[in-house]
């Protein structure tokens, strides 16, 4: 027993502080490990056929994808056909824009809220066309709503 | 001791802070503190190794600067990528790494950010079909060696060499074989060959079953010597002997011999008057029916039928008259068409054959009675080894399928011993490939034959087999023609047609042979009328390098009017215009155009041009307009592979091309005697 | 701020640190004691131990171990739930997932897999130590007879757990393991006919296998454990000799050496866990065995056993040996040699015991190193 | 010492020196020294040159006869096309370099992997027959996969 307690203390005090580090990392490993890194789910960024298959001035829902596709003069664009409310889906009616049948939120064509309890507008997701030809919609991108893609 | 130290603490306040550190023994302080700083350590490694997970290190080099280098996009996306292909039951994790795959300026980049070769990604979207469904390997894993690069424990798929691959391609691509598959092909083709289906149900398959000779009456036929050397050895009478050898002991050959050679169906033998047969003029019928476009003589000529020269050790003058006369009453399944001789002409042929082509060997005097109880054992044998699969006997079922069925044949985990003994990579291409080369090699007493394939043709069938899994492809996914039954062809056409057996050498609606390349669903569109009712009467070779020539069938004149009738009006296509304009200003554009590409280097004009295409002269009087001009439009669309380039000619230029070749005299000595 | 704000925040935060600590950070011998006492994670313990068991040499801390292991187990197991889909079609890629696709996923595999190998040997040891030690005599000998149930459900615990990787090497351990327990008579073949919920390895085997390690058989261990620490607290303590009474305050000698014994268990199962890999083979097939086809590395000495005679290895030792080990402090009444490593009153006892269990390891190593394809005898180093 | 000696001797022989096991299948698909690609150009050539330049390249086709100027040997004049003007020849036809236009173009009924193909076999045409050291820097052996 030659040390002295100075000399104890800093070693206790090293292992604490190694314990406790040590012990963060693994909780914060375990912690990681729960984020999930891969999804099974449809992709978020996906095909939706070439823009023949839209015809010109039509709105087209595809109900797999919970999406509304745009075709104006201008050119193409998409609107999610979830109610940001709570999430049901949302129903086009010409010139009147979107209604959600859940809880009565109105939206205009543009996708902004008119009416109800919704609060924020419908989104509007990126479009490109694919080197192949097709249209692409990617929704973990959205765009102003005088977003439109020339094809 | 440590106890030592727990007495004297504790006891004043004073010591608050340092109360712990002074009670417990310095020893234990220590060691506790080296522990800390250990875990400490492995944590931090465990955080490492994650950190430096490979397809992260390939992330981080894309986005520096492979990219910029190579010009792809470089906008990746982070993470683990994955494809899911639920229908497919797969996980392809292969672009988390394989970065640039779908990029094709990137087709120069080292690996892993090679854009992919070849045209296949604009056919199989890498979102619908991932990798590893062609490619094979372990498409969950995310590092080099667990996705089965090279051959890893525990995973079956390793990655497929460009081979092997092929044989991926045939999983889905069930009935017809995709472009660029060359081994699948092949041993496709070889598995129709050898008659697979006779032992093996394939999926898919089912209806290419061929049908060797029947048994009955074979004592009549064969002599018993060269029917017990054919058994010993098919290979050492017949080269491309489609039968494999059974490896038979030769008691148990003799025993086979003496089961067939007892009297078997009822089988009549003509009565034939030898005297007056001659065999020279049965040599010259034998040249101008060009016999030998089916069949060999001494190794040249035909490979649909029976090679000639030694044909005289195997049946007598007798067998072969009955056979010639009628081929289809004792061989109702057989390719040979039954050809319009007189029996004098039968005669001669056969004397021909029998005498001056081949060694006239005397036939064995039939053995009256072969021992029963070595013709039972020789019926045994028979049973044993599925003869009957192939060979019609009466007595036995037509069909016996006595092998395994081969669907899932590329998936089925194989006993490794035997290759492993052999000193062969017990992988499961390998296992096929020694099994296709000779069955006693990876089971002595396998009953399948051997037959006799060359290296790389067991190399393609083990391609073929590697196809056939078990796991079922989606519907959707398969390509598979719809169920379509065999042509069959009707009334009085069809009477002609299976007389003359059209369908030996050439194709309708998918069904026939291959030797010829007219295939005949729209030769109505393609020739004329006049000249096909002549040309069946007297078939002349427009081709004149061609080996292979129609043989000369002695078809009656009702009879070709009636086929060229038939052919005419019924075997067209739609989309093949009649008629083209053709005026005098397109004849000399035509020529111009002639000219320029070169065309006489092929084809014959006049009395100079090449033997590679059709001889040009006269063929107004043989070809329809619209169809030429639809041909050399696209001449790919009407025979894939065909010599002919495509020069990518306008219609316009078309058109001139036809006026031009359509307006080429005849030769004089072109019609044949 | 201002000095009364402050001070009130200071005030409000003490009450609700109170009420949850009531004694706080234990500064006086009596406040310890008190801490001791008043803490649900701490009120186990005695607030007093004595001396010697304090040594690491009574105990080798060897229960303690196994106790940590069983946590680790738990907080592992339940971040790979997160994960693992019980399904024949699923099992295997969620497997393979966990390895290639999950965050530390391998890492945390591997902490399952060791640390469950680990538990199995550490409580196997910890039930010598308590045999050669005397410590099941009276009043432990209901204790011993807890802890006999803990191996067996220690036993249980891996051996389903063993199946859920769905891979070659999970099918045919299970398929050995549960062939063995269709040996007993009359009750083998309903038994194993209610574990796999059928008559072979499928769906229904995996989701019952699934459920006995997941829920059923952590719960039964969870509660045998509290009993088991409850009883060695209502026993009077760890064994130790009589007449050394000497006893030191648990906070902080007994607590210190407890969390060293922690830092030294996580760090060997973590350390494991970087350096080995568990191991997952092919995807299960039933229609193929490997040769030679082996329980888990703990059963097979008793499948070595078998090998000689179904029904006396299967069914008469093993039974014979589980009924021997529960009666064992009932029938064992001499008293003396407690809380002494090898006593010499217990000399003879000792050294039959010593003989199993020498038996059982040599029979293990025996199945595990020294048996080939057709259970042939093979030398592990010609391998 | 005796029984140790015995017992590595029992090593030794247990342990006979290995042979690399032979990927049986991967060597039957191999044609001579030609790599995958290569055989696939020669099949391609076998089916669609051939008939004018020869099995191997020597101008020496059933068809060369007739061809003013013939059909070149291309162990001596392949060197002197660049491997871009060998590809306007494949696609083009000679045509495309100015030249006659004996050899056609062969771009729109080849797809891309085919051309590549040949490209690659008419190098292996082009190598000096019967040379046996011809496994140089330039010549890319087939590699078996493994």
């Amino acid at each position: 027993m030659s040390e002295g307690p100075p000399r104890r203390r800093v070693v206790l005090t090293l292992g604490t502080a190694g314990l406790a580090a040590g012990g963060l990392g693994l909780l914060a490993a375990l912690a990681r490990s729960v984020v999930p890194d891969v999804l099974y789910e449809a992709p978020r960024r996906f095909p939706i056929g070439r823009p023949e298959d839209y015809p010109p001035n039509s709105v087209t829902l595809l109900p797999e994808r919970r999406l509304f596709v745009f075709r104006t003069a201008e050119g193409f664009h998409a609107i999610s056909a979830i109610c940001t409310h709570l999430g049901c889906n949302v129903n086009h009616e010409e010139g009147h824009g979107f209604v959600c049948p859940c809880h009565g939120s109105t939206y205009d064509e543009d996708g902004d809220v008119t009416n109800g309890p919704a609060a924020w507008p419908l989104p509007r997701y990126a479009m490109s066309l694919s080197r192949r030809g097709e249209l692409v919609v990617d929704t973990r991108r959205t765009v102003d709503p005088d977003f439109r893609l020339r094809a | 001791m440590a106890v030592a130290a727990l007495t004297p603490a504790g006891k004043g306040q004073g010591h608050r802070r340092a109360g712990l550190a002074r009670r417990i023994p310095a020893r234990l302080l220590r060691t506790f503190a080296v522990l800390s700083v250990v875990l400490l350590a492995v944590a931090v490694a465990a955080v490492v190794q994650e950190w430096r997970a490979e397809w992260r290190q390939w992330q981080s080099r894309f986005a520096e600067g492979e990219t910029a280098v190579h010009g792809g996009d470089g906008d990746t996306e982070q993470g683990i990528q994955q494809i899911w292909l639920p229908d497919l039951d797969r996980v392809d994790r292969c672009t988390s790494c394989h970065l640039g795959i779908a990029s094709p300026e990137m087709k120069d980049a080292p690996q892993p950010f090679r854009g992919h070769s070849g045209p296949w990604l604009d056919s199989h979207r890498p979102d619908r079909f991932g990798c590893t469904a062609c490619h094979g390997g372990q498409g969950e894993a995310t590092t080099y060696r667990d996705a089965a690069h090279q051959p890893l424990p525990f995973w079956s798929e390793p990655m497929a060499s460009r081979e092997l691959m092929e044989a991926r391609c045939g999983t889905c691509h069930q009935e017809r074989n995709p472009p660029s598959t060359y081994w699948l092909a092949r041993g496709r083709a070889l598995m129709t060959d050898r008659n697979c289906v006779a032992c093996h149900e394939i999926p898919g398959r089912d209806s290419e079953e061929v049908r060797a000779p029947r048994l009955d009456g074979l004592a009549l036929k064969v002599s018993p010597a060269w029917l017990r050397g054919w058994l010993a050895d098919p290979r050492g009478y017949l080269e491309r002997s489609r039968m494999g050898d059974f490896r038979l002991r030769p008691e148990e050959i003799e025993a086979l011999a003496a089961f067939l050679l007892q009297p078997h169906g009822v089988v009549e033998a003509d009565e034939v008057d030898w005297t007056g047969a001659d065999p020279e003029r049965g040599g010259e019928i034998f040249r101008a029916s060009r016999c030998v476009t089916c069949h060999s003589v001494n190794g040249r000529g035909g490979t649909l039928a029976p090679e000639l020269a030694h044909v005289g050790a195997k049946v007598g003058r007798d067998w072969l008259y009955s056979w010639i006369r009628d081929p289809h009453r004792l061989q109702p399944d057989t390719l040979m068409p039954r050809f319009r001789f007189d029996d004098d002409q039968v005669r001669d042929l056969a004397a021909y054959i029998a005498e001056d082509l081949a060694e006239p060997k005397g036939l064995d005097a039939n053995q009256a009675d072969p021992d029963p109880d070595l013709a039972a054992e020789g019926r045994r044998i028979f049973e044993r080894r599925g003869c009957y699969s192939c060979h019609e006997l009466e007595g036995f079922p037509v069909r016996a399928r006595i092998g395994p069925k081969l669907a899932g044949e590329g998936d089925r985990i194989v006993d490794p011993a035997p290759l492993v003994a052999r000193g062969i990579e017990p992988t499961r291409p390998n296992w096929l490939f020694t099994k296709v080369s000779g069955p006693e090699r990876v089971l002595e007493t396998a009953r399948m034959p051997t037959f006799g394939f060359a290296e790389d043709e067991a190399a393609a069938v083990s391609v073929a087999l590697l196809s056939l899994r078990a796991q079922d492809v989606p519907p959707g996914r398969i390509t598979r023609d719809p169920d379509r039954p065999p042509y069959e062809p009707q009334g009085e056409f069809g009477a002609l047609v299976r007389r003359y057996r059209c369908l030996s050498c050439h194709q309708i609606a998918g069904t026939g042979g291959t030797l010829s390349t007219v295939v005949l669903d729209r030769i109505g569109s393609q020739l004329r009328r006049d000249y096909i009712e002549q040309f069946i009467q007297n078939p002349i070779a427009v081709r004149v390098g061609l080996a292979e020539r129609m043989p000369h069938l002695n078809i009656t004149a009702e009879e070709a009017a009636l086929l060229a009738g038939y052919l005419s009006t019924v075997m067209v296509d739609d989309a093949v215009e009649a008629e083209v304009p053709r005026d005098a200003a397109a004849v000399a554009r035509g020529k111009e155009l002639f000219d320029r590409h070169g065309c006489q280097a092929c084809h014959i004009v006049g009395d100079s041009g090449g033997f590679v295409g059709p001889d040009l002269n006269g063929s107004g009087q043989r070809l329809q307009p619209g169809w030429t001009v639809a041909w050399l439009l696209d001449p790919e669309r009407w025979k894939p592979g065909t010599l002919q380039p495509d020069h990518g000619l306008t219609r316009e230029e078309a058109e001139a091309l036809t006026a031009y070749t359509l307006s080429l005299p005849a030769r004089k000595a072109q019609v044949l005697p | 701020m201002s000095e009364p704000t402050r001070g009130r925040i200071h005030r409000a935060w003490r009450r609700i640190y109170r009420s949850v600590f009531r004694i706080g950070w234990p500064r006086t011998r009596q406040q310890r004691l008190a801490a001791m006492l008043s803490s649900l994670a701490l009120h186990v313990h005695p607030t007093r131990v004595r001396v010697h068991v304090l040594r690491f040499s009574s105990t080798l801390g060897l229960g303690l171990v196994a106790f940590y292991l069983f946590l680790i187990l738990i907080v592992t197991g339940l971040a790979l739930m997160l994960y693992y889909v019980p399904h024949p079609d699923a099992a295997y890629r969620s497997m393979k997932d966990i390895q290639f696709a999950v965050t530390f996923g391998m890492f945390l595999r591997n902490t399952h897999r060791w640390a469950a190998h680990g538990m199995v040997a550490v409580v196997f040891l910890h039930m010598c130590r308590v045999f050669f030690t005397g410590s099941y005599k009276r009043p432990r000998e209901f204790n011993w007879v807890v802890g006999v149930l803990l191996l067996l459900l220690t036993l249980a615990l891996s051996f389903t757990g063993y199946l859920l990787p769905w891979d070659q090497l999970a099918f045919w351990a299970i398929t050995v393991g549960t062939s063995i327990v269709a040996y007993f008579p009359l009750v083998g073949e309903p038994a194993r006919y209610l574990l796999l919920g059928g008559h072979e390895i499928g769906q229904a085997a995996l989701l019952r296998f699934y459920v006995l390690h997941c829920v059923i058989l952590p719960l039964l261990m969870a509660s045998l454990i509290a009993l088991h620490f409850w009883r060695v607290v209502k026993d009077g303590g760890l064994a130790a000799p009589p007449g050394r009474m000497r006893r030191a305050p648990a906070w902080p000698h007994l607590l210190f050496r407890e969390l060293l014994i922690l830092v030294f268990v996580l760090v060997l199962v973590h350390a494991a866990a970087l350096a080995f890999d568990a191991p997952l083979e092919q995807i299960a097939d039933a229609a193929r065995t490997p040769n030679p086809a082996k329980a888990p590395w703990y059963f097979l000495g008793l499948q070595e056993l078998v090998h000689y005679g179904a029904i006396l290895g299967g069914v008469v030792v093993p039974t014979a040996m589980i009924i021997a080990l529960l009666v064992l402090p009932y029938v064992d009444r001499r008293g003396g040699g407690v809380g002494v490593w090898f006593a010499r009153e217990r000399r003879r006892a000792n050294t039959v015991f010593a003989l199993l269990a020498v038996v059982v390891v040599v029979l293990t190593v025996i199945g595990t190193f020294f048996r080939g394809p057709n259970w042939d005898w093979v030398w592990p180093w010609l391998r | 010492m005796t029984v140790l000696f015995a017992v590595a001797l029992a090593a030794g022989c247990q342990r006979t020196p290995e042979v690399p096991p032979v990927d049986a299948v991967q060597e039957a698909f191999r044609d001579g020294e030609l790599s995958a690609r290569e055989s696939h150009g020669r099949r391609v050539f076998a089916e669609r040159c051939a008939t004018c330049h020869g099995a191997e390249g020597r101008g020496d086709g059933q068809n060369a006869y007739n061809l003013d100027p013939p059909p070149p040997d291309f162990q001596e004049s392949l060197d002197a096309l660049s491997p871009e003007d060998r590809r306007r020849v494949i696609e083009g036809g000679t045509a495309a370099l100015g030249r006659s236009a004996l050899c056609p173009p062969w771009g729109r009924s080849l797809d891309e992997l085919e051309v590549e193909a040949l490209l690659a076999y008419l190098v292996v045409t082009s190598r000096p027959s019967g040379d046996e050291e011809e496994t140089g820097p330039g010549r890319r052996r087939w590699r078996r996969p493994r």
